[in-house]
């Protein structure tokens, strides 16, 4: 089998982002996501996750580099300002390319 | 005059998280014992709500819908003298919606009293907790529109109206409180009963351990006040005693009893801290929520546990002559 | 006839989830219930067999598990016409095999009419729970292996016997429910006694939080509904329909009584979606688990719930003349 | 003598785990039933204690303090014999603290029987969770830096002397203790009486759970006890037997009752599996939990739940003569 | 100290799978590994992890870059053609190389 | 928008050390962090995650490589020989690089 090179990127964030943000990621034809639970600190305060408005995602997803870069500078964009957001991409090689 | 041991849990949790013990409720635990709150208060007063005629509280009823459109109007002004349209607005949101917990606690307050009310605050509390947050969103959003002049605020700095609407008239309180009163009227008295070793039984017990976690939750909120210490303090303090003063008002302009006036004060005076900040986090994300959060759940909850509840009772008996 | 409340919970839950709210139970909460359900079915069983010498339920635990294997062959080749082997074995499996929460459910219908069923009802509850699995194991894989042409496909294709053996019968709930019936048992009534206040008294309180989740989850599979629609309504209506018949008349065989035979009826036409699923999953990957899991949970769940058991019920009055 | 059902419980635990069962318990319902069982615990000394003037308990208490500080260090030399010194010490802490559910089992197996007990055995638990756990860490780190040649040793090797009070005093369980037996003492009978449905009649029926959930831990160390066998074995026999007699010992000193000199024998033989595990984790890295762990919960902990407590009741009563 | 260079492999798969898996890691002589509870959506579907047989897990797994690339290929061949399952691969760097 | 290359220190570990390890990261004047449940198995055995003591935390860290490289250090020497740590590093590419 052969290994091919797809672009991760990592979003974490609020978790009440979540429905906006697999709306849009339906909106770019994204074909996947990985999601898990998260807390974490960062210029917004710390995210404890023992209460309700107050924890984060970890959304991982896979694509091309070109969706993945115009996906993370869209998420900048909408969010980016008021929201705790970090964002970060990464190399990655999978099976299946016709999956991603 | 004793405490009641359901704020002694609160105390513990306040205590255990200020002196940074380890001690943590698992969120699931949380999660359970609001559901378990929610639905058991909607049962109650659907009950209730089964026995009475329904005309004959209409009039009630748009009287208290009246008061929550009203109450972020008259807060919001005076909040804009110190802080930003947006935050104003959010602050408004959330002192104009109620607390559920704060209301349990009431509850349990004049039960141990010996003090009865009207069965119908239960309804009172459902009908309350949304109208602010929607004048809430307003002000927020006039005063963003009007800074972008006209710009495209609206569309990135939150949720759009109809989105919105479905998330603060879909969200879990509103779904289990009214879910818990149709449940209640329907199945009736009878239909009930074989449940009333959980919802009535358990009610008190469980809300100890709601107390626990929500001490605990309050304590991690104190860093906040260290630093905007005088000013969320005030606001904490100076907003539930006002609005009581707004809830014990409308309770005698509907006719309640000692005990129902007191509900309305308690209701008046109490803060959102789990529908607002949703809500507001969604539709103005601009503003700051540690502010509305650590007024609302940081002084308000506790103010409004330890003095605020029996303080009104004595308020609403003094202006009922009770 | 009034709808019982616990009904009312699970329609809640539906409504709440088809209408997109944001009620969510926590997932510990699920697991912890579930627990609770089998651990509290499994010892009232234990409870009454304990009463009831063995070789006399001998004759009739017998001819439950013959309807056990006998009720996945019968509906298999019915499936075969329309479905390939795989999903045809699968359902046979989830149809064959038993839900807890269906019978919990019947039970409470029951008690709440005022009519009495024999307590080895429980008994047969944990007999029916395994026996589709086997046959459905075994249909899928001898289609399996002839179309691969006695290939490898058993190995790729899932689990061994060995392995699946051990997977069924020490499923979470073959153990709760056959560890209830021990402890039930062993411990006779004195000694259950003083776990009254939970596994008894709050059986059907706890029945009602399990309901709304059902109702948020079986919400969750109306999506797969809209696209295989009528097929998938086919078979979740029609299935439980005729299934009940089967059971009806293995209970008149043994001669239960009307309540009994009714309950015989609902073990019938109830379908699993907790034991069925998982298993089916290991050994037959290559079927498609939205089918199976949308038949057996987003339609026979709620017809048996709604329209189902008392359907049975009066199919059972009228075939007893009871 | 029949076995009590709590015990069952624990037994189809350990049977499920043993088997590689997929049952599993959410973590989240641990934590919670281990809050409930240590504030309940709390709650019942807190209103005994409320009963009775303090001066009068104040010796018992001391000689309890005594025997907590005293029991490491009788352990410790002993098994020093065969295993390095920070895990000697580690396990004396383990020996020296004491666990909360073989208490609560204690407590059912004696109501059970009919046997009374004094009501300041709750305050003896308290009291004994904390001393041995600085004794362990005193006696650990004198050898580590003996070792180390007086090195940097403690600095590297754990948490200093001011964090590690801070973690063993304000650590869960001794928080959840002291908070419900101060709840109880300042709201008294008739302020928990509406409690009474959760923290006194549910508690039986939890710990029902708590030790299905036990058994299924306990099964998950019987790797370990593959390898350790014998030692371990021997270790987690031995101790408890051993140690039962000094608390029957200190009991007989305190003048208690036969019920008090059991329940003080149970305390003294079981052994931490939560706040020592964590505590020696933190201040004594260098030991080996598996080995302590392997012990008190694998071996101690069904020990005396099954075989201990009965035969420390033996005991009591044929040394007291009652 | 010294960094070394070792491939990690993520997969994202149904929970069901986990013993099976770790079967697999244990015959292959694996060291280590570490579990993360997840959802996600896919080919197969949404995983929303509310309902038992219905969640993700999701393995990271360091290993020298031919046992990496040599797993992920067994698995896709054993697990892909039914189960939710997807893998990816990356660089990372490791101190106490002897460990991986 | 532009993206910058950072480095990723990713720490598997005993959850008991969570405080200890944020402690560390202030002093060092690290921005942020993510935290995630975890469970594993390592030269230390399984850690289940089911019963108190026994579970993992996977936290990672996001900053330029100097630091991240000089933090593991100091954890793996801290911490290394007693408790169940496993540490990695990688290279991301984030937006908005004063942040890190
Ligand atoms: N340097 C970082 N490395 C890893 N995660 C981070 C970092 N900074 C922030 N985060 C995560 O991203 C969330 C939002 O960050 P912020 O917008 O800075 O509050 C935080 O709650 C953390 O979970
Ligand atoms: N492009 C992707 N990026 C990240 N995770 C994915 C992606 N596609 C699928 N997944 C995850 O892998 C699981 C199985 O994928 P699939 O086999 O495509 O259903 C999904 O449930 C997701 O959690
Ligand atoms: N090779 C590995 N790949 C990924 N995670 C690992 C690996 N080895 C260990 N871990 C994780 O790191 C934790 C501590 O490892 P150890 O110190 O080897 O016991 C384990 O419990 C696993 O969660
Ligand atoms: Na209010
Ligand atoms: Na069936
Ligand atoms: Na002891």
């Amino acid at each position: 089998m052969q290994f091919h090179t797809r672009t991760m990127l990592t979003i974490v964030t609020e978790a009440g982002l979540e429905n906006d943000l697999v709306e849009l990621f339906e909106a770019r034809r994204i074909r996947g996501w990985t999601i898990v639970e998260a807390r974490g600190k960062g210029a917004h305060g710390e995210k404890h996750g023992n209460f309700d408005a107050n924890h984060n995602i970890q959304i991982e997803l896979i694509a091309d580099a070109a969706s993945a870069e115009a996906l993370a500078e869209t998420i900048q964009q909408r969010y980016g300002a008021h929201f705790a957001l970090v964002q970060w991409l990464s190399e990655v090689r999978v099976l299946r390319a016709e999956k991603f | 005059m004793q405490i009641d041991p359901v704020v002694l849990f609160f105390l513990l949790g306040l205590a255990a998280g200020w002196a940074k013990s380890d001690l943590k409720l698992p969120s699931a635990l949380y999660d359970t014992l609001s559901v378990f709150l929610l639905l058991a208060i909607g049962i109650k007063g659907g009950l209730e709500l089964a026995k009475q005629p329904v005309l004959q509280i209409l009039p009630q009823a748009l009287l208290v819908l009246l008061m929550g459109f009203l109450i972020p109007l008259l807060i919001y002004p005076l909040l804009r003298w110190r802080l930003p349209q947006v935050d104003a607005a959010s602050i408004a949101a959330h002192y104009g919606s109620v607390s559920v917990v704060t209301y349990a606690v009431g509850v349990a307050y004049l039960t141990r009293q010996g003090v009865s009310f009207e069965s119908q605050t239960t309804l009172f509390l459902v009908l309350l907790e949304m109208p602010a947050l929607i004048v809430g969103v307003v002000l927020a959003r006039l005063g963003a529109a009007r800074a972008a002049g006209e710009g495209d605020g609206t569309a990135v700095a939150g949720h759009g109206w109809g989105k919105l609407l479905h998330e603060v008239l879909l969200g879990k309180s509103m779904v289990l409180l009214l879910g818990g009163l149709a449940i209640g009227a329907l199945a009736g008295p009878d239909g009930i009963k074989p449940l009333d070793r959980l919802y009535l039984d358990l009610f008190k017990p469980v809300l100890t351990l709601f107390l626990l976690e929500m001490g605990l939750v309050v304590a991690g909120k104190l860093g906040i006040l260290r630093k905007q210490g005088f000013f969320l303090v005030g606001i904490g303090v100076g907003l539930p005693l006002a609005l009581s003063w707004v809830g014990i008002g409308f309770g005698v302009l509907m006719g309640l009893s000692p005990g129902g006036v007191t509900m309305l004060g308690v209701l008046a005076a109490s803060a959102s801290y789990i529908a607002a900040p949703a809500a507001m986090r969604m539709a103005v994300p601009q503003a700051n929520p540690a502010l509305s959060l650590g007024a609302a759940l940081g002084i308000t909850f506790p103010f409004n546990l330890l003095v605020g509840i029996p303080l009104y009772h004595q308020f609403a008996t003094a202006v009922t002559g009770g």
